[in-house]
């Protein structure tokens, strides 16, 4: 097994860390936090496939990169999003929660 | 010449796993921010050290990036809430 | 000349590993969290000094070492002002009693 | 390298103009600020008709689809803009919803002369134009990465809208489905890049031709259909969809429900029908319209059981995003497994467009209504008909819309689906076509019985009904039957000839009365602990049966179980089946 | 050997810091742990020869991402202990571990199986980097042959920062972002904001500068002067300007316009939207990247400022 193959198996194995991150930790932060590693890892496969793709003299394929970078700034982007989202929640509920306290069909009218 | 940086960016690397053990066990937050700055100068040698070493140069301007963000996290870590910057610096 | 410089990148580059470890050892074994803080934000600045000494004869040019100078630099900057204000909130975090003590 | 991908046709530059003419507008508003904000806003959906309406007409000239290659870099290298029959369907109908919305916010997020800038009235005209351009961007993008930023730009600009009001509820709903949407469009991202590993190339049609059967093929399949259909909301991905909907202003609802989940919705149809049709194969279409079905019963069942006419229209939602899933199966080609761009996708592409229009209408007018009651609760609406009649008639008329009875464009939809039913010996689709009418027509009959009962005492509007507002929503549940039509061109003979046949006629009675019937049965009464007969008590537990199975899928850890299962499901399914 | 021990490693300490993140109880454990992980995580880019991918994860995903949520976890710490209470339980645990493993491991298979040799566009991009004029092939990318993805993902930034700004309450519309800091004007932290502003305004401003041939770029540039205006903010030396000012607004869309306003001009000098003509084709990037990193420095710095919470006149 080469190194390179090994970052690909080490991006499957951020992916179900991250994602089973997501789906237990109650705590908003911690899910963003498990999105970005989840992202790390859909992002370092990307950097896999682009480095098998290299040609001496380039590097690794461009493509795949110069779109990784873009990926990186959007996932920062929907993280720093969130972040604010989940502070003004906590600012003016005092809870973080996201269990369903969606209005049950019991709840009275707005 | 070559394995030798790589070898010492194994080393200064795994010098940094064994100190990041230590601080992320806290038991304070400060502790906890340790890690983070063992983990900027760590990153900055192992960078140099393994970049140089597979003869990649441009490792210079990342680490020049960490470097300048290095104290990012800790200055963070003391400007939470300005409140509590006020109240610090009683003796 | 080019013995000369290699000699230099791995007696440099040696020591300042070394350093690394100390400041690990440190790490580990000193007490409290203001010793280990001690420990970490000085051994661990001479250590990357002294790689990046080493390091200087494989930079490509006046550039790059002058680069590799003003990353040091800049790490030992932001070092003690990092190690002073983690020490601070650690002395207010001790004040308010919050952490147990280690 | 095919043919197909040579250059750009005449009309292109209309591709890239239907993209960027919102997001300009967007950022003139930004910079012009307070009251121009509207002004701009107005212009700038008049302009993005204009262009929407200009490659309807180029691509009905030269008969065929508009391509635009940007830069003039031909893919797998650069990208290309594609316009295709369902793209312009949808870009079309989008403008013209676009156009009621705006018409009917103009009532509720206007800046009066001389006033400072306000909050939500600017954000509300900054997304709306935001949303538009995303989606526009989701119909016309042949690339599976500039998909991605388009999804994420639809996922962007449709939160803020969720929390307008920025009630603590609210908040929370926002955060929850921006959350749960981020994981949908990492897994998008990560098929796209195992496509790209895979072939070497994003463009969808090099795609077409590249793609094999392959673990990592499959896996992209899976992990990026899953992944939209947890940003469309399909049950059993839907916990963020009903309070998001029901909590946002009317007019931001409209938009989340009519237009936010059709972007991701379209690109499922690219991805199946254009870039690996032989690849799925029937059973992940099955796998894919049961999703459907299970959506239409646990939707409209839960649309039943509410309280308030908001998050009743949310769940009609839910039930609706079901019914577009239902073509997939219905339009394979039985010799092949391979999925076909026929009748079936034609009536898809229909029902979204019915969908939108009518959805729009139901939220305006449910907005109009609570304006004239000053509450939403439905057990209270006697009167409402009188207080309101503009906004009850245009929910009657969405309402109907959306059953399916003719001559709407749903109902159009409904029969090519039988139709292709019948032809492959789907029984089951069959039967879940006619079901589901009346279960939807069960929501809206329980809906006008209490909107047209006499009250106890007079109702007087709280507030008199704006006129704007009124002809906006009108029009647009009008138009759910026209729409349709004017998007998609000809249609099968004899289709619309056989419409008002007395067997259609008698069939449109039977729904409404099983919905009746439904309606009595499930619907919420006002108090549910009075005693009761058998039936009813019987009755009752269905209905208490599908709330609670309805809380427990949208509690989060099974949500997100439920999201990785069905990734894996689908995979599991393509590999099986080869 | 060796060579393998270094890709080894770092890829080991990732997996074991990506454990830790998600399974450590407090929050602000996890976002320490999360920023290590950053720092690890530009080694392997630089192993994977993506220099460029490098830098901006060291400014970004290292950087601005792990300083957001170091934040966030210390604001949120009141109310963990209530958080916590919704963890579920073992069933749901054990549920959720199996199809986590699942799709790892359906990934893992996908990874394994890719073709050989691998399919790649680098000749390609290779034999069309001198019709581009730049020397960088990650720009020629970014900037000519896929520039509508950078330009909608500029529009992607202004758009969170929209969003960001929906949040503030009704009375602070307009009005500054967060609060003002008032550190110790003769403190440390006044300190560090004097000496490294100017510093990393040069090292963004070169990072952005040689973008055009080496790794480098105006998104990773950006960043860095983002970070050093929010260090300014965050030791008081300087404020957040109110979102109402119009100057504001128009440094925001600037960069955005201008990219759409070279594309336009593209369709007259180069017969298509965002085409360049060969012998004005760097000029024309270079127009474009000089008008996009400030208004990116900009809205990245806004965007993490955060929501206006201080009404204008106030300030």
């Amino acid at each position: 097994m080469t190194g390179t193959t090994l970052v690909g198996l080490l991006a499957a194995a951020l992916v179900a860390v991250g994602l089973y991150g997501f789906l237990v930790n109650p705590q908003p932060l911690r899910k963003l936090i498990a999105f970005n590693l989840v992202g790390n890892g859909v992002f370092l496969l990307f950097g896999f496939i682009a480095e098998r793709g290299g040609l001496p003299g380039i590097g690794g394929d461009p493509v795949p990169q110069a779109l990784l970078i873009t990926g990186i700034v959007v996932a920062f982007a929907a993280t720093a999003l969130a972040v604010t989202l989940l502070l003004r929640l906590h600012e003016s509920t005092g809870s973080t929660s996201l269990a369903d306290e969606a209005p049950s069909p019991k709840d009275p009218a707005a | 010449m070559s394995e030798f940086l790589l070898a010492a960016a194994g080393f200064v690397l795994a010098m940094t796993a064994l100190g990041l053990v230590r601080a992320l066990r806290g038991p304070g937050d400060a502790d906890r921010m340790m890690a983070a700055q063992l983990l900027g100068s760590g990153s900055i040698g192992a960078l140099l050290l393994g970049g140089l070493g597979i003869g990649d140069r441009s490792v210079i301007d990342v680490s020049l990036t960490l470097a300048v963000l290095a104290a990012f996290a800790s200055i963070a870590f003391v400007t939470f809430a300005p409140r509590d910057a006020d109240r610090d610096e009683a003796p | 000349m080019s013995f000369a410089l290699d000699l230099l990148t791995y007696v440099a580059v040696a020591a300042g590993a070394f350093f690394y470890l100390a400041g690990t050892i440190g790490l580990l074994r000193f007490p409290d969290t203001l010793t280990r803080l001690h420990a970490l934000t000085k051994a661990d600045n001479l250590g990357l000094g002294l790689i990046v000494l080493g390091l200087l004869p494989h930079a490509g040019g006046v550039a790059d070492a002058l680069k590799l100078v003003a990353i040091w630099l800049l790490v030992m900057l932001s070092s003690a002002d990092a190690g002073q204000l983690i020490a601070r909130a650690a002395r207010r975090a001790m004040r308010r009693g919050e952490p147990p003590a280690p | 390298m095919s043919a197909v991908l040579a250059a750009s046709t005449p009309g292109g530059l209309l591709l890239p103009a239907a993209v960027l003419v919102p997001f300009v507008g967007m950022m003139l508003a930004l910079v012009l600020g307070a009251r121009n904000v509207q002004r701009v806003a107005a212009l700038t959906i008049v302009a993005g008709l204009g262009v929407a309406i200009a490659i309807v007409a180029t691509a009905a000239q030269i008969a065929a689809p508009l391509e635009y290659v940007l830069g003039a870099w031909a893919p797998p290298l650069g990208i290309v803009l594609r316009a295709d029959g369902p793209a312009i369907a949808m870009l079309l109908a989008i403008a013209v919803v676009v156009v009621g919305v705006g018409l009917y916010a103009s009532g509720d997020f206007a800046t009066p002369k001389g006033a400072p800038e306000e909050r939500a009235p600017t954000v509300y005209w900054l997304l709306l134009l935001a949303v538009w351009g995303s989606l526009n961007l989701c119909f016309l993008s042949g690339d599976l990465f500039t998909l991605y930023v388009a999804l994420e730009l639809v996922t962007f600009a449709g939160v803020p809208l969720v929390c307008l009001d920025g009630k603590g509820e609210t908040l929370r709903a926002a955060l929850r489905y921006l959350v749960f949407a981020l994981a949908g469009s990492i897994f998008y991202l990560l098929g796209a890049v195992l496509f790209y590993g895979e072939t070497g190339t994003l463009d969808i049609t090099m795609i077409a031709e590249r793609a094999h059967a392959s673990p990592a093929t499959f896996a992209a399949i899976g992990a990026m259909t899953a992944g939209l259909l947890a940003k469309t909301a399909l049950f059993p991905l839907h916990l963020w969809l009903p309070p998001a909907h029901a909590g946002a202003p009317p007019a931001a609802s409209a938009v989340l429900s009519a237009l936010v989940v059709k972007g991701s919705f379209f690109i499922v149809v690219r991805l199946w029908f254009d870039a690996v049709p032989a690849l799925p194969g029937p059973a992940a279409a099955q796998l894919l319209a049961a999703l459907g079905a299970g959506a239409i019963v646990v939707g409209n069942v839960l649309a039943l059981r509410q309280e308030r006419l908001k998050l009743l229209v949310a769940y009609s939602t839910v039930a609706q995003i079901g019914y577009l899933f239902l073509m997939f199966p219905l339009a394979l080609d039985p010799a092949t497994g391979a999925l076909l761009r026929g009748d079936a996708l034609t009536a898809g592409i229909l029902q979204a467009i019915s969908h939108a229009t009518a959805k729009a209408a139901m939220f305006m007018a449910a907005g109009m209504i609570y304006a004239a009651l000053g509450h939403d609760r439905i057990a209270d609406f006697a009167g409402a008909a009188r207080a309101a009649p503009a906004a009850v008639l245009a929910f009657a008329l969405g309402g109907v819309a959306l059953m399916g009875i003719v001559p709407s464009g749903a109902y159009v939809a409904k029969k090519l689906l039988l139709d292709a039913a019948d032809a492959s010996g789907q029984w089951w689709w069959t039967a879940l076509l006619q079901g589901g009418g009346a279960l939807t027509a069960a929501y809206v009959v329980l809906v006008l019985f209490r909107a047209l009962a006499r009250p106890q005492e007079p109702v007087a509007p709280k507030k008199p009904a704006d006129r704007t507002q009124a002809v906006a929503t009108l029009a647009l549940a009008a138009l759910s039957f026209v729409l349709a039509f004017a998007t998609l061109g000809p249609l099968p003979d004899g289709l619309l000839s056989s419409a008002f046949s007395s067997k259609e006629l008698l069939a449109t009675a039977a729904i409404l009365g099983a919905g009746a019937l439904l309606a009595a049965g499930l619907g919420r009464r006002r108090d549910e602990t009075a005693p009761a007969g058998f039936a009813r008590r019987t009755a009752l537990g269905i209905g208490r049966a599908f709330e609670c199975a309805d809380t427990m899928l949208r509690r989060w850890p099974v949500a997100g179980i439920s999201l990785l299962a069905i990734t894996s499901l689908f995979v599991a399914l393509m590999a099986a089946v080869r | 050997m060796i060579v393998d021990a270094f890709y080894a490693a770092p890829a080991v300490l990732i997996l074991a810091l990506a454990v830790y993140t998600t399974v450590v109880r407090g929050t602000f454990a996890a976002s320490v742990g999360f920023l290590a992980y950053g720092l690890l995580l530009t080694i392997t880019w630089v192993q994977l020869h993506a220099v460029d991918v490098a830098l901006t994860e060291a400014a970004i995903g290292a950087g601005l991402t792990s300083l957001l949520l170091v934040r966030a976890s210390h604001r949120l710490r009141e109310s963990e202990a209530a958080i916590r209470a919704e963890t579920p339980g073992l069933p749901l645990k054990l549920a959720a571990g199996l199809v986590a493993g699942i799709v790892g491991g359906g990934i893992a298979l996908a990874v394994l199986t890719l073709p050989e040799p691998a399919p790649t566009l680098a000749p390609q991009v290779a034999a069309n980097l001198a019709a581009t004029g730049v020397g960088n092939p990650i720009t020629a990318v970014l900037m000519a042959f896929r520039a509508m993805d950078t330009m909608l993902e500029a529009i992607v930034v202004l758009l969170a920062l929209v969003g960001v700004w929906s949040l503030a309450p009704d009375r602070a519309w307009g009005g500054r972002q967060g609060p003002r800091y008032n550190a110790d004007p003769d403190g440390i932290l006044a300190f560090i904001a004097r000496v490294l502003p100017p510093i990393g305004i040069v090292v963004g401003i070169y990072i952005f500068w040689i973008g055009a041939d080496h790794p480098g770029g105006k998104f990773q540039g950006a960043t860095v002067v983002a970070a050093m205006w929010l260090l300014a903010m965050l030791a008081g030396l300087t404020d957040a300007p109110p979102i109402r000012r119009r100057w504001v607004r128009a440094l925001l869309v600037a960069g955005p316009l201008a990219f759409v306003a070279v594309g336009i001009v593209g369709v007259y000098a180069a017969g298509t939207f965002l085409g360049y003509p060969p012998d004005a084709a760097k000029a024309l990037i270079l127009v474009i990247e000089f008008a996009l990193m400030p208004s990116l420095a900009f809205t990245l710095g806004l965007v993490m400022a955060g929501a206006p919470e201080r009404p204008e006149e106030a300030a």
